[in-house]
Order: C-alpha cells, then structure tokens, then sequence
C-alpha cells in the first residue's frame, strides 16, 4: 500500500472578489521512503497542496489517504517544515525542539534525550539554551528540521527550507538532510525553485503547471545520481542534460 | 607600528572623539537647565514676568523644602502615584483580557468594532463626572480614570498585534496538534509581547492624564489637588511645585518602562 | 464706544444685576460695550484679570487678598459689589418639617470645596449655631464645585450645600428639601464684586466709573421691578432653563436680601468677609480696607 | 458540470455564507444599539436611575431638535470643530517640523533628548491653567491646548522613523552624488509618509482631548462648554447631548483620517 | 591604465566597544571592461570595499584610485546596485529610472527617452507608470538596473543583486546583466556567495579570507568560459573542475 495517495483532488480559494482554482485534478501515489520534489511556478498550488497533506486544510474536492486514513486523521504521522525556520524567539533552542513531543503528549525523558542527541548529531552542539536571535540562518534551519523529526513523522514536507540560506550553506544543508531522512528511511515531499536541488535530492521529479496547478509531468532521476549525495549529483555527468530537460519544461510551462 | 597598536591607536581617537561629542552635548544640557532656571529668576526678580503668576525657582525650592521638611509632599506624592499605579495596571490587564476576548470570538470582535471606534475616538476626560456619579466621589473614581483612558487603546493594540501575529507560528502549532487554547499561550500571547510592553509605555502617559484629571474633579490629597488647591488661593508656587513634581515622576515612570523594555525585548 | 472685556466667574442668576445692565442697555447709555467671558472658577477669573486677559472681573473679593498677600505688584482693587449674601443653600434630602441647625449633628455634610468662599461662609455659619464642622459631623470637601450636586443626586451625604438654580431643582424633582439659607444666615459680605487691576484703574478712571454708574442703575431696576419682569429680561443668558425657575430663583435671592441694592463695599463688610475667612484658617493675613476696596467710584455713582 | 460553473458554485456559497455572517452581526450590532438605548429609555422612565442625572433619549433627542431649530447646536460644535481641527493641523505641522530639524541637526537633538523624555511624559492637561495665563481666556488658549497635547509625541514618533528609514536609499542617492536636502525630500520624507499618516490618527484622539480639556477651562461657545454649563444649571440632558456630540463627530474626524491613511498607503 | 586601483587599502570599523579591522592591506587593480567577482566568508568586508570603491566612505589607510583620479572626486562614473533593488516605493518605474540623471543634472529629453529606451529594451515594457509595489522581483531588480546604467557610469558595483531572487529568475537575469554591460562595454565589479555565478560571469574572481578580508587568491576564469553566456557556463565541462577547486577554498578559509 502507497504511503500516500492523492486522489482526484482540487481546491478552491474562496474570497468576496472571486473563487480561485489552486489545484485542478490532481493524483499522484508515493510509496514509503521516496523522496519526491515539487517543481513549478509561482503560485501553482505547492503550499497548497502540502497543506492539504498535512490535514490543515481541506480539499475542496477529492482525497488524500495516508497509509490509507483520511488525512486530517494522521496529522500525527507528519512533519512539516516550512521556508523560514520559524522558530519561537521566545523558547530556548531546547524548548523549541522538544515543543512537538509536549504538544502531542510525547514528551518524556527519553524521548528529550533522543531529541537532543539528534540535535548533537545534526552539528548543533552547546546551543541548547541559546536563543534563537543567537544563532545564524543555516543552524535555525537545522534547529526546525530536529523539531520537525523529534515526533518521528512517518513523512516530511519540505516547503523551500533552504531558500532562504546563503549559497554555501544551502549546500552542505541539502548534504545534511538528505543523509538524515535516508538515515532514518523517511519518506519526503520537497517544494523548491532550484531545478539543480531537484535533481540532486530527490528520486521523482514533480513538475507543475502554472495557475490552476496540475501535474505536467513526472521526471525519474537516473539511479546513478540517485546515489550520490547531493552535492555530488550536481557535479555528475548525468546532471547537466537532466537540468536541461526540466529547465525548457518549465519554460514552456511559464510562456503558456 | 603593528596592527593591533594601529587599530588601538584608531579606537583611542574615536574614544576621544566620542568623549568630547559628549561633553559638548553634557555642556549644552547644563546650558539649558541653567539658563531656564536663571532667566527665570531673573525675570521673577525684576519683574519682567509676573512673579505671582510665574512664580520663581527659588520660592519654589523653598516651598520644596518646607513640603519635605513637614513630610506633606511625601504623602501628596504616594496618593498620587499609588492611584496612577493602579490606574496604569488595571487598565493594562483589562485591555489584554478584552483583547484575547475578541480574539477568542471573532465574530464578537466583527460586532463590537464600530463601538471600539468610537470609543477610542471619544475624549476619555470628559466622562471624569459620569464616573463620579457611578463611583462615587472618592479614590476609586479617581484610579477609574487612569485606567479607563487607557484600556480602550490598549484593547485595539493588544488585539491587532494578536491578529498581525505570523500565521506561520500556528501553522507550526497545528502540524503539533495543538488546540486553540494552546495558540494562544504557545504563539499569540508570547509573539504579541513586545507590543504589550510598548502599549505599557503609552499607557503611563495616560494613567498620569487620568490620576490628574481624576484628582481635579474629586480629592482632598495628591499632585492634582495641589494645583487646584493652590490655584484657589493663588500660590502659584504651589501649582509650579506640583507641575515639576508631575514632570519628574512621570519622566521617571517612563523611563523605568523604556528599561523594562529594553531587558525584555532584545531577543526580537 | 469703549470695550470692556469682564470676565465673570460663573454664569449664574445670582449675578442678575449684571446681565440686567447689559440687557436694558445701561452700559450701552454709558458708551460702554461689554464683552462677557465665563472663566469658569475664582481661581481661572482671577488669573485672567492677572494676566490682562480681561479688564475687568466679577469673583469673590477673597481672591484679591489672596492675590495680594501673595506680593501682587499691581493689587487687584475691589470697586463695585454685585452681591452682598452668600448665595448657597442647605439641601436635606429628607423633608424636615421643623429644622433646627442641631439636626446636622452627626450627619454627612457636602460642603462646597476648601479654600473658596462658599465653603468658608459654610463652616462659619456652622460654627455660629455651635456645631463644629470638623468634630460634629462627617464633612467632605474634596469634590469640584461642578460636580457637587450631581456627587449628591447620587447617593452621598444627608445634606449638602447648593447653589441656584440646582438647589431648586432639586427641590422640584424631589431630590433634596431646601431647609435653610447661607445668605441669610451669613449677614452682610463682599460675596461677589467687580474688581479691576490698580493700574487700570487709575488710567480709565472715567471707565470704571462710567462702568459703576450703570451697574447701579441696573441694582436699581432690579429692586424695582418684580421677579417674574427680571426673569424675562435675563432669560437670555440662560437658555436651557425654564423661565419659571428662573423667576423663582430671582425671588428669592431678592427676597434674602442678595442682591446688593448700591455698588458700595464698606468696611463693615470687608473686615467681616476677613473675620470668616480667619475662622477657616484661610486669611494670609489681615488687609486693611482701605488697600483693597476703592468706594469712590461707587459713592459718585450713587450722587447722580 | 463544468470546471467554471463548480467555481461560480462554490463562490455563490461562500457569498452566501458571508452575506448571512454580515446579517448576523448587522442585527446584533443593531440590538446592541436598541437594547442600550432602550434600556436607558424604560431605566429612566421607571425611575430605576435618576432621570435627573442620566436623562433619557427621549429628552436629548428633544432637545436635539430643539437646538437644531434654534441654530446653536449648529454653532457650538463649528466652534469645537474649528478649534480641534485647528489645533490638530498645528500641532502635527509643528510636530513634523520639529522633527525635520532634529533629523538634520543630530547634535541638537542628543542635547534635546532628555528634554523631549520628560515633556513627552508629562500630563499635558495639566498645563492647561498655565495657558490661559499665558496665551489669555480666548480661542488661542484652547486651540494651544489641542496642538500642544500632540505636538511631543508628533516630533518623537516623526523623527523616529526619519532615522529608521533604511540607509540603504541614502546609499542609492549617494552614489549619484545627492546633497542631505536631497537626501530629506527625496528619501526621508516621503519614506516616513505612512508613518506621519498614523500619527494623524492619534493626533486627532489628542487634539480633541486638548480642546475639550481647554473648553472646560475657558470658552463662551463650544461642546466643552455646554458641558461646564449644563453642570452648572444642572442640566444633564445637555451635558449627555454634549458628550454624545463630540463621540459622534471625534469618530467621523477618526474615520476620514482612516479612509485618507487608506488610500494614501496603499502602495506600500 | 587600469581603470581602478586599490592601493594597500585598510578600513577598520570603530564603535564605543572596540576597533574591528574589515579590509586588511587589500591591493587590485582592474582594467577597462573586465568583469570581476567577489567571493568570500560573511562579513569578510565585501560590501565595505565596494562602499570604498564607490566614495562613499573613505578608507582609514591606502588609496583607491578611479582613472588615477581619488576615487572620491569621481562618484559620477560609478554605478551601485544593492542586493535588494531599493526603488523608491513613491516613485513610478520612470521617476526610479531617472532619479539619476535628475539628480546628476544629466535629465534631458534626450536622456530620458534614452533611459526609457534601455528598460524596454530589457523587457520592462508598459511598467513606467506603474508603481514598484506592482511589478514582481525579477521586474524589479531589472529597473534597478537600469536605473543604475542610465548615468551612464563607467564602472558597476554589483552587491549581491540576485540573491533574493528564486532560482529560474536570477538565472535568466545573470544572462541579461551579462549581455547588457558586455553590450556597453562596461567593467564590472560583482560580488556574490554562488560560486557558481562567479564562474559563470567573471573574468577573475577574487576570493577572500575570514574578518579582516584580505585577497586569498585571484583565480582566473578559463576563456572558455568566458566566452559562454553564464547560462551555457554552468553547463560547460569545463565549469565543474573550477567549481570544485573554488569550493575547496572557501572550505579552507572558513576552517580557519
Ligand atoms: N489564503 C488564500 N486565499 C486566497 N488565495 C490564496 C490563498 N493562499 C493561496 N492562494 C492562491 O492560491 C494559489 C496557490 O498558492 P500557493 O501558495 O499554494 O502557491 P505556491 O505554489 O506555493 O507558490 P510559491 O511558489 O510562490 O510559494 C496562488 O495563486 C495564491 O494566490
Ligand atoms: N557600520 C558598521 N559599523 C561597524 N562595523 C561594521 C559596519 N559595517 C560593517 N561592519 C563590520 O565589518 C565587517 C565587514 O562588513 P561587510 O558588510 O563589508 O561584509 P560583507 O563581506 O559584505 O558581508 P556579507 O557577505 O554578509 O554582505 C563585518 O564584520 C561587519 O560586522
Ligand atoms: N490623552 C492625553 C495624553 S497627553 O498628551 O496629555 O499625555
Ligand atoms: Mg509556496
Ligand atoms: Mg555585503
């Protein structure tokens, strides 16, 4: 059985102007521990549709099952994390990671000292009683991926993490995070602008249209790069005529 | 000459630079204190100014003295701060309860807006003889008016940074589960404190309007009763005694609420 | 035609005479045109006229000792007496068939508050009928004169101390009882009188006496004339209020004796208002009349 | 069935729900409004609250008619109006002024810090007799007292956010070598121009408290005035006809100010 | 003569707490129509040094020299591109674009319909009423630039001009600004945290070390490469053995 299906879905958003389609008929399956990139322009409907995963939305129509429940049932199973780290200033980097196991009734000793070792391991080492103003813009990013992972979702959606990192950065993160879910074999849904990343992370390619979004096409990356890290992906061979691919994809995509 | 003697020698000259920048500022601050103070004398002294409608610093300092000495300004002054301390609080706390109130029940808030706005726009000071009627003539009118000149604003303060709260935060909540009672104390309450603690230093400003505004209508004791009081029998030193005296405390007051400010607020 | 501005403490029938000169047109007949400001409160008035905000102001002569024993350079001068009673009233809020003084033992007083006349003329007034103001009843005197009445309607004190019109109409809606009057109990003083800067006086003599002329005339009228004609010639100046109550108000301050028929302050008067002001531990110190009070232009005003 | 008519479908719901939700509170805002009026009306006619102090709707609204007959109602408030509409264009032109001349002189305005602190803290009102004294028992005094209660906090909020306009425009009028005038009128000004829209909005609260506070202590004309008066003929009614005056107009003044900060900010 | 000449330049910053060196004896020169890229740690003094080169603030020590000239008599021959694109929110797209020759005395007809000329020239069309608030990033960057050639400067000081850009977007930009200045034959001065930007547009790059910025190492770019658009760069051969080696290097100075 999929880990997840989504199935014939569509939304609307509703305002007093008018009634706006974000996604149109839209199916797709996702077995357990893939890894799957979003692609597509500007307010195509990814954060909606993540959103809609995450049961914190509905879907005006259609439905999402994960390890066939309704969605909204499983929230439990699923990490989000979005763009900005958005972190809570106010809550020490310890308070911060742990505050998933306290909401959801998960906390323990045993789990804090999980949560904090992962934090250890992830390369945040001394911060745990840092605030978060006291940190730079790849270590916050890093903080809210432990967050995300301390309630061990069965699933992650990523919403740009890195687009708001330097360029450095942004690579030895994607390095670090890939390594981390294959590590603990989770499955991942990935929103992102950089084609490059695209190909380097993940297994599938999503591709979107624009406004309604809808899928365009579905793009495997070779097994070659699928075994590379991703900063190695990006200096293979195999890279560059992958990149060229999606790259005059999207360009039709936008012009139409 | 090494680095470090050059970049020492550099911060030296700024140091000094800096030093003097502010012993001129200091000088001129003297300047001003000084040259208020004695053309004030002098223009008392020589009458070029009505010193019984002026007053002069030095019948002041004696007044000062004399009030001190009789502990009288002592208790004038802590009627007056208790009532504006008060007053300052409970407006405070009641604007952040209506608040979370109209957070909690958009659909209350959608209802009660026009009478927010007007209520808002509503000079306070003028319902000074409702409260006597409803309260009596006696301190707790006089606290009611400190606190209610400031509650409404706090209320539409408060309430619009819970609103302008990042929904990214309860998104992170929600994917936790979290209930709505838990948005509020996880995310919106903390998120919103900074902007508490900058209504606070409004609301000192207008607890004082309120204490003294309260205290010209009803009392028999504090800062607002001197001025009446000596108005009445025209001892100007009187009501210029207890102006300075307003001055220095509420300047304190907002100073301590600026500091309270700055400890809490450098982590944003 | 001369302007002169006058500011008057308060707006109310007890300065009758005033808007009766104004109205009938006796200052005009002086050449005088009047510009008439309320500042509301002694203390407001009596800053005005400091500050050459006005030329002329009509409060109670207690401010110009106070003024005066506060060093004035240029002394505020009393010329002209409007009114010569207290003007306040006391309101039970029981009817009282057989009131005696006595019954305020004990009981929660709304004086007027500290410092102005009203309050001095009232603890005076209790002291002559053996009751110590502070000792034998529960006195409050921290409420703003504007909000005296209403501090009453709602709820505090047995009696408490009224000007017209709100004691009248208190005793109309059944609020309060008027059981005694402080102007008849209070005897002869400067209670209200038109007061000017020394300086001005000596460089508008003619002014002032012009000015006192006309007042006088109008002191005249009003003996003359029945309360229900005055009320119609000041209904003007009070709007808002019914015309009945106006007559009614009129007539009794007629009636005590209030209105003072000659502009006259003399001296009896003078050191009288001194000797009340003493008992309420208020007087700076004690000033001659002759200082203050300049009853020439009201004795000219009368040998016309 | 189409994609277009599910959507128009779907819009025609939520339109549909948002019409009944706007019902919903229309009609409580509206109970509202009858209820307190109501209430006040039976309250007072049943003698549950003196009729004396607290008047009734019915009476205010006769002699709202009545005054508007007779013209003075009419002229009571042009006379307020005047005075806070003027003591509110002076008061924040002053204030702006002030603050265009701290932003160019820095030293001036480090000498003039502490200064600007404790005037700001001050209870303004509280100045009010020591402006008739100085201005005289006219319009000036009270229209002074509706600028002078904004004029602190104008400078301090204007001038804060002259310098916290990002440095980087400077950077960009720099490079093409603009000189600091070019600086204020190209960048700082119209920069801080939303922020001196909102300052508006609280200087209309103020300058109607600044006015009414100055009519309370001087004037033959005006709301603040028919209120002292009504005290002192104790006539409620007027006083409550008053009150409900100036909440009626402070709202409309706060409302245009509203719709102006609207239209102007729209682009940022 | 090298149009620019940085010589022995050393700025420190001086607050109440300390002295900070930012730039330490940092000596360039630049010829006319060279394109050079600035890489290098955060904070290692990047933008002070274009800040320097620009007149804007004056150096503690050394010289820099535009033409021969100090650099701070000739401000009107360098243009200044921020990271962000700073149009004035005020002002429409045409008022933006021609501040610059307001404020140089340089607006005329002629310089007007020129200016006007160039942005549409560069895609911009139909957008000079129009408010920036109104136009999408990439939009707004592209007006920036032209804003920042309509003076006609003879040097250009790039700070990180497509950083807050999505990936698609600042890919085609680095194309337009590339064949723009080569069109106008204009020096270039870019600075940047993508390493791969730099070698997709440079004639050298110039990598930095850590706090205080010091010149680590000039590399030049092979003239393979330079002859690419920056787009067919990135997918040339030759980009990835460069690629890796500048990587190596910034690894080595952020170790230190
Ligand atoms: N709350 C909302 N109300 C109305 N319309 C919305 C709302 N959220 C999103 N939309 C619209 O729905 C469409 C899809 O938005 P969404 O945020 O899912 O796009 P996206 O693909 O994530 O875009 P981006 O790449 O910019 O993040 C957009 O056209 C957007 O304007
Ligand atoms: N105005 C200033 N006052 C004090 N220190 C400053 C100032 N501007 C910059 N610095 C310091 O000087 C150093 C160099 O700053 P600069 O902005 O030039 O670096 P950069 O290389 O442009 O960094 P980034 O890549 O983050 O833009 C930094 O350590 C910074 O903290
Ligand atoms: N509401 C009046 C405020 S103040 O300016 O007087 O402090
Ligand atoms: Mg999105
Ligand atoms: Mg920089």
């Amino acid at each position: 059985m999929p880990i997840l299906t989504i199935d014939q879905v569509m939304h609307a958003y509703v305002t007093n102007q008018s009634a706006v389609l974000a996604l149109n008929h839209l199916s797709l399956t996702v077995e357990r521990g893939e890894f799957l990139s979003f692609l597509g322009p500007s307010g195509c409907g990814k954060t909606t549709l993540l959103s809609i995963i995450a049961g914190l939305i509905e879907p005006t129509k259609g439905r999402v099952l994960i390890e066939g429940k309704e969605a909204k049932t499983m929230r439990q199973t699923i990490g989000y994390m979005l763009q900005h780290d958005y972190l809570f200033p106010w809550k020490t980097i310890e308070q911060n990671v742990t505050i998933g196991l306290k909401l959801t009734g998960k906390y323990s000793e045993k789990t804090r000292k999980q949560t904090l070792a992962l934090l250890h391991q992830i390369g945040l080492r001394d911060v745990d009683d840092r605030y978060p103003y006291e940190l730079s813009g790849g270590m916050r990013q890093r903080a809210a991926l432990v967050r995300t992972l301390a309630t061990d979702p069965k699933i992650l959606l990523l919403d740009e993490p890195f687009s708001a990192l330097d360029y450095q950065t942004k690579l030895k993160l994607e390095d670090l995070v890939w390594e981390t879910l294959k590590q603990y074999r989770k499955t991942a849904l990935l929103v992102t602008h950089d084609i490059g990343e695209a190909i380097a992370m993940s297994d599938r390619i999503v591709l979107f249209t624009a406004k309604p979004g809808k899928i365009k096409r579905v793009v495997s990356v070779p097994d070659s790069l699928k075994a590379c890290t991703p900063f190695q992906a990006r200096q293979h061979p195999d890279f560059s005529p992958i990149f060229q691919m999606i790259w005059k994809e999207l360009e039709s995509i936008e012009q139409t | 000459m090494n680095k470090h003697e050059w970049l020492q020698r550099i911060y030296d000259q700024h140091i000094a630079y800096e030093k003097r920048e502010k012993r001129i500022v200091r000088f001129f601050q003297t300047i001003i204190v000084i040259a208020f103070f004695s053309l004030w004398e002098i223009a008392s002294r020589f009458h070029w100014i009505d010193p019984l409608l002026f007053s002069s610093p030095s019948s002041i300092w004696h007044l000062f003295i004399t009030k001190v000495r009789d502990h009288t300004l002592f208790s004038h002054t802590t009627i007056t701060l208790t009532e504006t301390v008060l007053g300052f609080i409970v407006g405070t706390i009641a604007g952040i309860c209506f608040a979370a109130l109209l957070w909690w029940f958009p659909r209350v808030s959608k209802i009660v807006d026009p009478y927010l706005v007007i209520l808002n726009a509503m000079p306070k000071v003028a319902l000074g003889p409702i409260l006597i009627v409803a309260l009596g003539p006696n301190m707790t009118s006089i606290v009611a008016m400190g606190a209610i000149i400031s509650i409404i604003i706090t209320t539409i303060v408060v309430y619009t940074s819970f609103k302008e709260v990042d929904a990214n935060y309860i998104k992170v909540l929600q994917t936790f589960g979290a209930t709505k009672r838990q948005w509020f104390t996880e995310a919106i309450l903390p998120a919103s404190f900074p902007t508490m603690i900058s209504t606070l230093k409004v609301n000192v400003g207008l607890s004082w309007v309120g204490v003294i505004v309260g205290e010209f209508l009803v009392s028999k004791q504090g800062l607002g009763y001197m001025i009446i009081y000596g108005f009445q029998v025209f001892n100007f030193t009187l009501v210029l005694l207890s102006l300075l005296m307003i001055a220095l405390l509420s300047s304190i007051m907002y100073q301590l609420v600026s500091w309270f400010e700055k400890k809490l607020i450098k982590r944003a | 035609v001369k302007t002169l501005r006058v500011a008057e403490v308060t707006r109310s029938i007890f300065y009758a005479p005033q808007y009766v000169a104004i109205e009938k047109g006796f200052f005009a007949e002086e050449g005088l045109h009047i510009e008439l400001n309320t500042t509301w409160g002694g203390d407001k008035t009596m800053t005005t006229l400091l500050s050459n905000g006005a030329d002329i102001a009509l409060v109670g002569s207690e401010t110009s000792i106070y003024v005066y024993s506060q060093g004035a350079i240029d002394p505020v001068i009393n010329f002209a007496q409007l009114t010569q009673t207290d003007g306040t009233f006391l309101v039970s809020r029981e009817p009282i068939a057989n009131f005696t003084w006595d019954q305020l033992k004990e009981s929660t007083f709304l004086g007027q508050r500290k410092g102005g006349m009203p309050q001095m003329v009232g603890e005076y007034v209790l002291k002559q009928h053996g009751i110590d103001p502070h000792k034998d009843l529960n006195l409050i005197q921290n409420i703003e004169f504007a909000n005296i009445a209403n501090a009453f309607a709602s709820g505090t004190g047995d009696f408490v101390q009224l000007f017209e019109p709100t004691a009248s109409i208190f005793e109309q809606e059944g609020k309060g009882y008027i059981v005694a009057s402080f102007g008849t109990e209070s005897g002869h003083l400067p209670y209200t009188t038109f007061m000017a800067k020394q300086s001005f006086i000596e460089k508008n003599k003619d002014v002032i006496e012009k000015f006192t002329r006309a007042l006088y005339k109008a002191q005249q009228w009003v003996q003359t004339h029945e309360a229900k004609e005055i009320a119609t010639v000041i209904q003007p100046y009070f709007e808002n209020t019914d015309i009945a109550l106006i007559e009614k108000v009129v007539d009794r301050y007629k009636k005590q004796g209030s209105y003072a028929t000659d502009p006259i302050l003399d001296e009896e008067e003078w050191n009288h208002l001194q000797n009340i002001m003493k008992e309420a531990n208020e007087l700076p110190s004690y000033i001659d009349h002759s200082i203050l009070v300049n009853t020439s232009f009201a004795e000219n005003a009368q040998k016309r």
